[in-house]
């Protein structure tokens, strides 16, 4: 039963859509337009709607969703830049009754957290991991990321990304789905009503994966940053549906709740 | 001559910027000069504020306690930040979102309607400027000359055609403010 | 009294730890503690408890910060290298007020250095836990049944000030068989502290685990909160243990393996005719600096003995102030003094006067 | 008839809703809320078709959605 | 002389270097040292350099490893968390005695702390580089001059010691702007060390950069010729200033940012009739304990006061011995002191006697 | 030239083969019969057929290769645990003309240095590793390596690796395969003569890539650890190739040499 | 009482279990005793040393400058460690790999074929029992009674069906220590 | 004819050379080298093909193969 048909009574009318219970009021600090705001909405709907708002713990990791601590109306850990997988598994070893999700940018998880994330996927940690890609350190100010794409413009990488300097974008979906211990990943974004929901979908499967344990789950979001970007959040939207999505195109690569049903 | 003041105001206001266009002109006439500013961890949103700081020698601390000079740019900025002016201080305010009614009695309060004359000159992004037109008239370590002169240096070659606007915005605010001497005092 | 085991030092750290009730291990192999994370993944498991052998040291002591987070009991093991790798992460707990045992097993450094025995990590220990105004509580044992005793307490400890504790060994202490009274194994206690996370269940009030204070005068109120602890540890946590002549001409200080080198050299000064008194401080950081400042007034030198080129003589100094010449015997890189070269050294040390 | 509340005090102004809006019935004011954004209002709330497209690009979570009870009867 | 240009302290930290000849900068993004990155990876293509954006603080340290092994003149720069995680590349820097020179912009901690200014990683800067007994040769600059200047100057002293060099700021210093004299850009060296390896070439000995010494004696002389580095270091390389009263009655220790707001401070308590003097320790290791200590036999008090709460007051103390009172004042966790707050203090410290 | 055909002139013979000009006399330290000696031959012989043993700098990892240092007649630096591909970088990107190879253990390259090996392939940076998997950590005595076998019996895993415990095995080749900066990849083992040979073939290609420029190159070599299989040298080949190349099978995965020609 | 014993020999010869079994018998016997091994970091074919030592009371130094005793199990193992002991103290040493000729005629040197007397007992894996029964013989702290004792507690019971030998090799080097007690001293 | 020289000092016993020895000439010896270990030598050297193999499996480089230069000439 969705969150968003639970009435919520008033006197004459019955609620289609009210604020997600496992979100706080705080308002959230992103730019306008950015995505993160989208995700988070997200996650707390299927929270909301598995009915785990009690036994949800969020992993906030370091990126500008470094307050997610602040916005998810759940117990929170915030944890060292790239190590959110790590704290998820000391979380989920000692409590594996709590469902544990790591929400991680681009440079938090594919940079600096890219060997905690490929092991706790390897180890078939039965944890979930919610994935902004946005192509960008947004936090630190546009600096390239490890997804940052061939010839994009950031602030280190002033000329665009070459070969030289910054190597290859990496396609992190595509590497996690050479491991075993993946029982839910997909690719997903958020760039129109019908991606979201689909997004929506995949998340929920994620958590449903967790909740049968099944072991490790990742769903991808490629995501914006108007800001660091330099773009209108419409724009950077256009952006991201032609220039990203080829190189980060949308799939499920590996779903073992199908095999559950 | 140490010349200490505090500027504060929403991100995006051009806050920062009207502190180094200052310091900028402080350098520019030999003078020394520190500037720093302090953000809020949001990129966008957030609040800004700097110090700047000139001096005939050494800077020396560029952190103030008690700023004799303020320049604020909202009223979130009056309510934070207008106590810690030091007695017999002046701080110039932007009436425009910050009002005209202020707390203390025992500083030179000048308010100048800067977003009015800002939009009136052809920009509202040049509401640091009439500001520090304002600041500029009632101190004496630089003209507005020199502060012209900074910008040139300050704001790139290609954000030129904007120069008009915030020289007439500067000058604006230089008069408001010698209209403006408040009678609090 | 129950009965004497010869047992290893490692082999008594874990069991110490698994007997006080600590149920989760995380950690990375590395020499000379081998043996820990060995134990670990043999008897945890038979107690219901959980091992997990970490991609690295730097994952070790995040899946600590997890564990803890939890309200759980847990540690970590490593020595020298792989304990600088944890900096950052001992900084996270200390700043999240999250208890936890860290054992280091020092080796010769710096860098990959060498297996042998070593104090050199002291300043690491007792300063260190990365950046930050933040310390470990640090305790120094100096026999295989004072590390199954402290690690043990160690537990207690740390759930007591909320912040990491580490127990500061050597490769000699890990490696070395000394018969060691064991207790039974206590169960871990069940309920979570209200702190931990794991759920807000039933109503209770989310909790949160973070080091994250935009609000700076808020920052400074948990650093301020954190050094109360720390005070209060020093009033109530310092440890020291005595030997030796109770009218000294040379007070002799060190800790750990040094502490027993020192106890045969003591002896042997003493009996040489230079009456000789050890002071050794089993916890670190806190310092028992007061009893040593009391100690200086009425000796005529301090010799310092430290496997390091001059790290534990800055607290002894630290706690001296001037009253007294503090001298430093030291060694590095995996060497050790005998008990004969320091007999020698406070021999000589005494008759120059 | 559906209602659409915006929280203008969270909106920031990114044109999102009214970008997705099939309706075309969302408008960013001209007023500055007090963040400084220009936020989103509905203009005629009649054509609501109770969609939630808004609902679902709105990366600020500020909109929420009514339907009148009497319709909503009828639906179930 | 030259014209001065406003610039920022990160703008002249990254100016300085490739001025001096750096031609390599292998870094991670950091708050409040990003436009050190930036920079970099704007200008060091223009002079034939290059810019590595490492995959984390881990990986920067270890290509910086990699760089001064072939004798490059190489750099990062980070800010605390990412220091933390550097000790052990740095250790290894120190044990293999390559230079480099590391730029740490202190904020707030522990853990993630905040982007404030701080001065708590003092600890971690003098006494650190992870495990074993080297540790980084420390300098403080308290201007964007001064950042500029010895952020060049470190690369030619981390080639004499052969080992890391670390500039010491805070989230102040890296986004101040002020008025800077900028050189020349120097052409880095073209010579390889002797050490350095790239190939054993035209029948050179082949070169081995390492710190691993299975025997221990070996590992002890390697230790022991690093400490005589260090001693070499405190003949020459300690550096301070001092400003205010000649006959004071405070002396006034503080070091990078706080030592500006000291030097107001200092002026107004000797106006307001205590005459005050401000020690700067410009080297922080080596560290000029013979002045502090020769001063400390001439004041009434010394007043220490950092971002940080008593740190660098163990190495102020170590040099008084207790020769007179040293009292701290100590902001924590990205707060600072204010010039009226310390004028106070030395006001109230002068009055009490 | 092959080396081995360089008359080594002595009164009334021709070499055959003679010891490799790349090694240095010392005696190696592996344990009697470990593959690790097996394959510095192989890589010296390469070093010396391609007549770059001026130009070539090792790196030198921890595990029991840590002496490599010792043993290759070339410069040499010794790296970290796990950090030989970020020191590699280091070398590589200031001394260009280099040859730099990083030698390391599955414990070096797939457990703590797993960010730094994809991190360096991702930038397609120009170096070579010679990947050494004995599904074990030799140096430190024995415990698990995350290329461990399922149910290997190891002194962490006393009881034989689990899925609970430790995860599934991690294929390295199989991961860095989706990265587009490999310019040769490849898995051999050296159980047998003709493995040896195939072996030396794959590694003596993976340096011409380098000196091609044509980025990142590994060699993995399944590999023995008699002491912590607690086997003798002929049961642990026999074990090597009952057990584990059905895990890791022998393979060229990525070859742009080829294209080259 | 403290006795101090520093045992070499290469690494596979059993040193460290001689050094054990010696520590467990102290043990037992209930006196206080530490024991502590140095590796070379070869996995194999590396030298073993330890050093015991045991005491009435606290043993204080686990580590020994100049150890009163020795047993050195090969020629290598002599020419590192012989010049360290003790004037006056007393060595043990397995002449088989050995030899009989040693440069110090300050001490006591027991001199056992222990190699010969491992194979003639059945196994020349029990090499280090044969010198530690010699050690044995030549001290008080323990009897060659008690190290059978220890034997069995260290012994891992599946490989009981080896006590025999050792017990054997025990005696045998304690004979042949009583027969060989060195005229140089 | 081959010479097949086994450096003694450096052979650990591995027993792989002998095992992959087509023409089955290698064999441990009795003795200890310093190391202790029972190294390989050669018991009928003239069947020796100079096929390698033995090379080719020691992890220890201990084994060097000449060929007499008669023949070498013929051959190349
Ligand atoms: C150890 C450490 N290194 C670096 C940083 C600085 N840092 C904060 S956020 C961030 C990158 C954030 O990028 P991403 O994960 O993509 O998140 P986004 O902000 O784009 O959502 C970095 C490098 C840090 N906090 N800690
Ligand atoms: C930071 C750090 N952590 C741990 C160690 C200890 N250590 C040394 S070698 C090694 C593993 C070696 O295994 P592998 O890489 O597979 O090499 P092998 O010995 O099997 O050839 C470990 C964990 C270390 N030296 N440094
Ligand atoms: S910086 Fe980018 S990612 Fe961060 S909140 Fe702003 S738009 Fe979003
Ligand atoms: S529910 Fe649909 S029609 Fe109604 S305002 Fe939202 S987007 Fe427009
Ligand atoms: S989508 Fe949300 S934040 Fe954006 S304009 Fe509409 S209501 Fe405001
Ligand atoms: S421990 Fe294993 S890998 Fe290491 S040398 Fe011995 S057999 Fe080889
Ligand atoms: S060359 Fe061939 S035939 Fe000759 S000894 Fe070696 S393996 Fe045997
Ligand atoms: S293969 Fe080499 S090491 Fe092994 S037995 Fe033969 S010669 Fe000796
Ligand atoms: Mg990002
Ligand atoms: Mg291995």
């Amino acid at each position: 039963m969705s969150r968003a048909t639970v009435p919520d009574s008033t006197d004459d009318t019955t609620a289609v859509y009210t604020y997600p219970d496992s979100l706080t009021e705080v308002p959230m600090r992103y730019c306008p337009g950015c995505t993160h705001g989208i995700a988070h909405r997200l996650v707390a709907e299927v929270i909301d709607e598995l009915g785990i708002q009690e036994r949800t713990v969020v992993i906030a990791t370091v990126g500008c969703s470094v307050y997610a601590y602040e916005y998810f109306n759940t117990d929170a850990v915030q944890a060292a830049h790239g190590r959110g997988p790590a704290v998820a598994t000391g979380i989920k070893r000692t409590q594996p009754d709590t469902l544990v999700f790591t929400y991680q940018g681009d440079g938090d998880l594919a940079s600096i957290g890219l060997a905690e994330v490929m092991h706790a996927a390897a180890r078939a940690e039965n944890f979930t991991v919610i994935f902004i890609n946005n192509a960008v350190f947004g936090m630190t100010q546009g600096q390239m990321a490890p997804t940052t794409l061939m010839g994009q413009k950031t602030t280190t990488t002033p000329r665009g990304r070459t070969l030289q300097q910054g190597g290859h974008p990496l396609n992190i979906c595509e590497l996690l789905a050479t491991i075993p211990g993946v029982a839910y990943l997909a690719r997903e974004t958020m760039t129109a009503p019908k991606y979201v929901l689909r997004a929506k979908r995949s998340i929920k499967k994620a958590f449903q994966a967790q909740m049968d344990e099944l072991g490790f789950s990742l769903v991808e979001l490629v995501s914006t940053c108007p800001t660091w970007w330099r773009m209108k959040p419409l724009e950077a939207f256009k952006w991201l549906e032609d220039e990203m999505l080829s190189q980060y195109p949308l799939q499920v690569f590996v779903d073992k709740t199908e095999q559950n049903d | 001559m140490r010349e200490e003041v505090y500027m504060a105001g929403m991100g995006g206001q051009g806050v920062l910027l009207a502190g180094q266009i200052l310091a900028q002109a402080a350098m520019m006439v030999g003078l020394e000069v520190s500037y720093f500013p302090l953000y809020s961890p949001e990129v966008r949103g957030g609040r800004a504020t700097c110090t700047v700081v000139i001096a005939n020698d050494q800077v020396g601390s560029p952190v103030v306690g008690h700023p004799a000079m303020m320049i604020l740019m909202d009223k979130i900025a009056v309510n934070n930040h207008l106590d810690r002016l030091r007695p017999d201080g002046l701080v110039v305010v932007n009436s425009s979102l910050a009002g005209e009614e202020f707390d203390r009695d025992d500083i030179t309060t000048i308010t100048i309607p800067a977003n009015d004359i800002a939009i009136d000159v052809g920009s509202e992004r040049a509401v640091n400027m009439v500001l520090l037109g304002g600041y500029v008239a009632m101190t004496e370590s630089v003209s507005l000359a020199d502060i012209e002169q900074a910008l040139r240096e300050v704001i790139p070659e290609r954000h030129h055609s904007f120069m008009p606007v915030n020289i007439a915005a500067l000058h604006r605010g230089a008069q408001a403010a010698m209209k403006a001497i408040s009678p609090t005092r | 009294m129950t009965k004497r085991k010869l047992i290893g030092g490692n082999e008594a750290t874990a069991e110490g730890a698994i007997a006080a009730g600590c149920r989760y291990f995380f950690g990375y192999p590395i020499t000379p503690q081998n043996k820990i994370p060995e134990y670990m993944s043999e008897h945890l498991p038979l107690v219901g408890g959980t091992y997990v052998q970490a991609e690295s040291e730097v994952a070790a002591i995040n899946m600590l910060y997890g564990a803890a987070a939890t309200g759980a009991w847990a540690m970590t093991s490593s020595s020298s290298p792989g304990i600088s790798l944890m900096q950052e992460g001992l900084s996270y707990m200390i700043g999240s007020e999250l208890p936890c045992v860290v054992v280091n097993m020092v080796r010769g450094g710096p860098g990959l250095g060498n297996i042998g025995p070593a104090q050199s990590d002291y300043w690491l220990a007792t300063r260190g836990a990365g950046h930050g105004d933040g310390r470990c509580l640090t305790f120094a044992p100096y026999s295989v049944q004072e590390l199954y005793d402290l690690t043990g307490e160690a537990f207690t400890i740390a759930q007591r000030y909320r912040n990491p504790v580490m127990i500061l060994a050597d490769a000699i202490l890990a490696n070395m068989k000394e018969p060691c009274r064991l207790h039974e194994r206590r169960d871990h206690p069940t309920q979570q502290p209200q702190w931990a996370v794991g759920g807000a269940r039933d109503g209770r009030p989310r909790n949160i685990i973070n080091s994250l204070y935009v609000d700076l005068p808020e920052e400074e109120q948990v650093n301020l909160r954190i050094a109360r602890r720390y005070a209060e540890a020093a009033q109530n946590e310092v440890r020291l243990a005595e030997y030796g002549a109770d009218k000294p001409q040379i007070l002799l200080c060190a800790y750990g393996i040094a502490a027993r080198i020192c106890q045969t050299a003591a002896q042997r000064a003493t009996q040489a005719g230079v009456p000789t008194r050890l002071l050794r401080p089993i916890s670190l950081f806190p310092f028992p600096a007061q009893t040593i400042r009391r100690w200086a007034d009425c000796v005529e030198k301090i010799l310092v003995v430290e496997l390091s080129l001059g790290q534990f003589i800055e607290d002894v100094r630290l706690a001296v102030e001037g009253r007294c010449p503090v001298e430093l015997m030291g060694r590095t890189g995996g060497m050790v003094m005998t008990p004969e070269e320091v007999t020698d050294r406070i021999v000589q040390m005494g008759q120059s006067d | 008839m559906f209602k659409v509340i915006i929280d203008a005090s969270r909106c920031k102004g990114c044109g999102l809703c009214v970008h997705f809006c099939p309706q075309d019935i969302i408008e960013l004011s001209d007023e500055l809320n007090e963040a400084g954004y220009h936020p989103a209002h509905i203009i005629s709330e009649e054509e609501c078709t109770g969609c939630k497209m808004c609902v679902l690009m709105c990366p600020d979570v500020c909109i929420d959605i009514y339907k009148e009870i009497a319709e909503a009867a009828v639906n179930d």
